[in-house]
């Protein structure tokens, strides 16, 4: 029993963090929010050399072959910067999706895709029909989209693109057009649909892992903004009213990070509990994403209330978090019908099994 | 106790109704944190100023119709059931006319009161500065009265102002005795925005349109008679107008009622997908029924008023729960709609969001604005339940 | 349209509250506790000499003719002492039960009980389904019991009583054993469903009303303790989070109030809208109750958690109210069934119809 | 990372189920909060020591068997599930005994140690006095050294002592320099409770019973032996001991996620009149989330602690987090419970109602006792996120 990360997996974490720290800035991401593709190519390529879009790849399609668990804290970090590229949903979704891939053209796929995606040279997304709308789909170089119980592969000539504009410049949501055939079909039946479970888990973890990373930024920021911030003679930030509002995030969110650890590891371990453990980072850590941003939006006063001011990136990205991959809804009920089934072994000592 | 409208009254409401469905535009003005949108709703208030329904509780003489407040609540719900536009002019109307009927001279009245009316001039507010928000009493923009006392020298820098950048005249606290401290030493002076040394400067809000304003003064000359009340008796006039704005007129309970209705219809149309997450039912009749508390206390209060009553710790306490309320029931809204929450109305899939990601926006200003809710509460701990300061 | 009660409604009560601070003292409910009745006979004379038991009574036998609306004030005050007496219960549900009963026997049951509930002489108490067991029925001349859809009047010959222990020492709880028969009978089929259903409108007027007594007393005793308690040199309601506790108590009792007097009003008026207003004030009167409880246990500290600080008579009447005369489920589903249908006329300037 | 149990871990949680279930009594205890419950709960730490399970985490050599924290932790789900006696001498075995293993004389730890894992001595802590609650720096009794300097002469009074009523020893801080302010001149003292000079007042708590006790000093005689670590130094030494108490300890995650499941058992009885209620299914689904996540964050925090790491903010965040989830589960309960919910277990109506009351009661005390929330709240915001004082 050891629910602790290796000193290899923190030191990691720390090299991107202060690597993110110094590379995506609000000012870096406002910048981008006035291109019209709204992503960077170099910053793509910087998180290509880092080995970021390496490392769920395995290593014999040129990866370093690591798993959710090595990743998640990678995709808290990324939350932390707010960061405008679709690495988390590569590495956590698509790169899965294709390396559990079986059957006649899968080898096929494997080997044209992941080598690419590890160099940083493709990118992969996944559309599924709980997200309504894909993510990143005007960059992609190949789309999986899922109908009904199937998957389906295309290439940009394969489908049109329509744009959606989101609460938040930095989502680019895009609705799809195309048609399946056989030629595009890659995966059928229950084949298919442990894929579509697969991702629906793993997108859902990796939101979980970046809100955490958005609630301790929009914490961080609103500690410092009313350490300075004066009204009635004295910083906003000693009064017992607004340490409580940060207290109340703070303490919240300390207890949504062991559950999204404990999901990344049964996932990554597939352990048969990982479904209902997923539903419970995703709800623990996108409710603390909600309560930080009406506390933290709070305690900036009217200026939280502006464009100016970079709390928004954090806050708006939390807002679309807590209705994407799975609505509370659904995740309450997958954990409502594990809870209340009569085979559930629930209770002390049967947390880790 | 009469829970029933008089014939009058019915009357009232009736005259109203009709008026409002030949009058209110078919179909909604746009946003009036827009050039075009502000010159629309302008447009509008004249046409209100025309009927004589733009201040109902002003006194005839001066356009109004000398409406007691059950006039007002009944003329609010008509208001806002006919889903008329909101009132760009409503600092003018609302916030500085009745104070300027109590402390203005009669010239200022003359001067002012039909242009604020007819909608000629919008006011905006010049109250808060970079460090004087939440307390008041921190104000440092200078008015300095000029050698031969026919100006005040104006200096400084307020912010927050809403609908500052196409508005005509702004009306503000600004210190006119330079030595003094706090609450005391300050004026209350109105001033035209398109005197030299001042600059507007847009802050764009949430949504990135430029609902409020900075405004900066630079030796800016602005004519003694522009002072409302005596000179250093500021902050009580002040005080009058924020009694106001926090007190009913700015907060019509129509408004939270029609949100809650718009909420159940929204629930209805989408009961399948909304009932599988069970808090939301209970949310949208929790919704209905505060909307209907804040409708009954504010009728409550305004026949209190209309009997002679003083308004008291009302100003806090709806402050509170209508803030609270909005963001609540808008958050529901958030949670009905799903995935398609995030998406602005124009967007391909977004397919009956209609105008909730707006209110959501706006709903987040609710417990700030007009003292944030965290002053609200020690206000009513200190003043409404007398705990120690 | 005037929403304010009148001189004569505001000074009654006045002077009701004056003698009810003076002669129920926490102290005099504590010596209750420990009688065997828990009722005290020389309470109820006074109250009956304060015409308290007549005012909903009909003139025409010999009480006040007052309504529901004439009441809801006096029996905010008998919140507000926590009295321990079914003066409430009595007059806002056993006497219009009465007054609303028609058929053979009616005549007589109005004459040969209501004179004597006016005087004092008499105590007749209402049991009904949705309260499991009635309370103070171990000191009632005449029960009168839900049988389904049929009411039966009994006198204490033809019942027998086992006591329920509540966590409140002041509720006198009783499961009833009795045999229904065409002897007892007084209502059947629709008239006794009407009953039935004014008793519990009225019932949950009447623990709503108590309710806002109770709230107003736990913060008027929270205030007090906390002025007069220092901690860390200074008195604890002096701290912002300890008088935000208070004013988040202070501002929901505001919009409680009028509720429970809308409510009152249009029973009293007979409005098709009674019982759904009923439902709103109950709802918003007892969910006060319970912050009411929870905020001012938390200011009182450890003192709170004792037997012999008085806030504890408050509390627990307040929790127990929470579930009395129809659970949270019931009351919200009226609403529900109200607000949701086709027919509902909701939005502004449909508030008073 | 690695989520499994050891082989020597899944052996130990075997070897612990198995005594366990050949030893819990079949039927609860009486509360220990009665003179006859204080003494079956005395005699169940006596066959808890026989079987060298009363203080795992304590050197072999002492009566324990060096237990780390998983192990401990495992202990502690299978002492629940069980369904065992809670432990009437957890103040001694938990707070004091770790306490004086670090500062205590071998003297002392030879004359202490065994009686309090056996049971013949039962501690209380002395600590809170009526003006020195929260702000345990406010401490007055004092604790002067005679002329001889063979005796302490304490006097005052102390209050909110658990389980005072019917133990043997006590241990607090007491003033021992007269001149000094605050932190400093405190000095942590052991007494027995039947010197001569000692009153124990009973306090009754919110179900009636004698849970705590004031404690009150008139010229007690204490040897001087009875000091534990320095004179002066006692708010050092308690410190270690608030530390251990807001800490891991006492607030096993295996209570509450016994409650959790007993919660999961209650609705799924109820389920059909539960569910009219479209909360109360939420909150049980959300009960079951927050113990565990209350389990997960244990594990994670004594792993780290076993690993060398020092504990930190954990303790602060969860005292908020277990008290205010111990509090809702209980709420829960109560609204499926319904109209059986106030009543006594022995009310001939209560069916099913078990010993719901009875949490409910004691869940409220959870956010005050042990520093209250908003103390817990103030050092979150203070000391981890290092907002101003």
């Amino acid at each position: 029993m050891d629910f602790t990360f290796t000193e290899d997996q923190l030191l990691f974490q720390e090299s991107v963090r202060e690597f993110l720290l110094n590379e995506v800035t609000a000012e870096s991401i406002r910048k981008l929010w006035d291109t019209e593709s709204g992503r960077s190519d170099q910053l793509w390529t910087q998180l290509a050399e880092l080995g970021l879009t390496a490392m769920t790849v395995p290593e014999e399609f040129g990866g370093l072959g690591m798993n959710e668990l090595d990743f998640v804290l990678i995709a808290q970090e990324c939350g932390y910067v707010a960061l405008p590229a679709p690495l988390v949903h590569q590495a956590l979704v698509a790169v899965p999706t294709l390396i559990n891939m079986s059957g006649d053209n899968a080898d096929a796929l494997k080997a044209q895709w992941l080598p690419a995606i590890a160099e940083g040279s493709a990118k992969v997304m996944v559309g599924l029909e709980v997200n309504m709308l894909v993510e990143d789909a005007h960059i992609a170089d190949l789309l999986i989209m899922q109908h009904g119980q199937q998957l389906h592969a295309l290439t940009p000539a394969q489908f049109t693109l329509q744009f959606n504009e989101s609460v938040d410049p930095s989502r680019k949501l895009y609705s799809v057009e195309w048609t399946a055939s056989a030629e595009t079909l890659i995966a059928d039946g229950d084949a298919a649909q442990q894929l579509i479970d697969g991702a629906m888990d793993r997108g859902a973890l990796g939101v979980a892992a970046e809100s955490l990373g958005l609630s301790q930024r929009m914490v961080d920021m609103a500690v410092t903004y009313t350490a300075d911030r004066q009204q009635f003679g004295k910083p906003i930030g000693s009064f017992q009213a607004v340490k409580h509002l940060m207290a109340n995030i703070a303490f919240k969110l300390e207890y949504a990070k062991t559950p999204v650890y404990r999901a990344a590891y049964t996932i990554a371990h597939k352990q048969q509990s990982s479904s209902v453990n997923v539903s419970h980072a995703k709800l623990a850590a996108t409710e603390v994403g909600q309560i930080a941003a009406r506390n933290t939006m709070q305690a900036h006063g009217a200026m939280g209330y502006t464009w100016e001011v970079d709390l928004q990136i954090f806050m708006k990205k939390a807002w679309a978090y807590n209705n994407a991959w799975g609505l509370v809804a659904f995740h309450e009920q997958r954990i409502a019908d594990f809870v209340l089934s009569d085979s559930a072994v629930i209770g002390a000592g049967n947390t880790f099994v | 106790m009469d829970l029933n409208y008089t014939t009058e009254q019915t009357a009232f409401r009736a005259e109203a109704r009709e008026w409002l469905a030949a009058n209110v535009p078919p179909s909604p003005l746009p946003s009036f944190d827009t050039e075009a949108g502000f010159q629309a709703h302008r447009e509008w208030e004249a046409k209100l100023y025309e009927g004589r329904w733009g201040m109902i509780t002003w006194p005839e003489a001066m356009g109004g119709r000398g409406a007691d407040l059950i006039q007002w609540l009944i003329f609010e719900e008509e208001y806002y059931a006919a889903g008329a536009p909101l009132r760009v002019n409503q600092n003018g109307i609302f916030l500085l006319g009745p104070t300027m009927m109590e402390y203005g001279t009669e010239e200022q009245k003359q001067r002012f009161l039909n242009g604020m009316a007819t909608g000629k001039d919008i006011w905006c507010q010049a109250w808060s500065e970079p460090n004087a928000g939440s307390d008041m009493a921190a104000i440092r923009a200078k008015a300095e009265l000029s050698e031969d006392g026919k100006h005040y020298i104006v200096n400084g820098q307020k912010t927050w102002s809403t609908r500052a950048v196409w508005a005509d005249w702004a009306f503000g606290m600004f210190r006119t005795d330079p030595d003094s401290q706090r609450h005391k030493g300050l004026s209350f002076i109105l001033v035209p925005l398109d005197l030299e040394g001042i600059t507007v400067r847009p802050i764009p809000q949430l949504d990135g349109l430029p609902g409020f304003a900075e405004i900066f003064f630079d030796n800016v000359k602005v004519p003694v008679d522009c002072l409302l009340g005596e000179s250093g008796q500021g902050w009580s006039v002040a005080m009058a107008t924020a009694g106001f704005e926090r007190g009913l007129m700015l907060r019509s309970p129509a408004r939270f009622q029609q949100t809650a209705k718009r909420l159940v219809e929204l629930y209805k149309e989408n009961q399948a997908s909304a009932d599988l997450d069970p808090a939301v039912k209970k949310a949208v009749v929790k919704a209905y029924m505060d909307a209907e508390a804040y409708t009954l206390s504010t009728y409550q209060t305004a026949c209190r008023l209309v009997q002679g009553g003083k308004i008291g710790a009302e100003s806090s306490t709806n402050k509170i729960f209508w803030s609270e309320l909005d963001r609540d029931m808008h958050a529901t809204a958030m949670s009905i709609l799903g995935a398609r929450a995030e998406l602005l109305p124009h967007a391909p899939q977004a397919g009956g969001v209609a105008n909730w990601l707006d209110g959501w926006l706006f709903s987040q200003s609710g417990p700030i604005y007009a003292g944030t809710n965290e002053i609200q509460r020690n206000i009513i701990a200190e003043r409404m339940l007398g705990m120690p300061r």
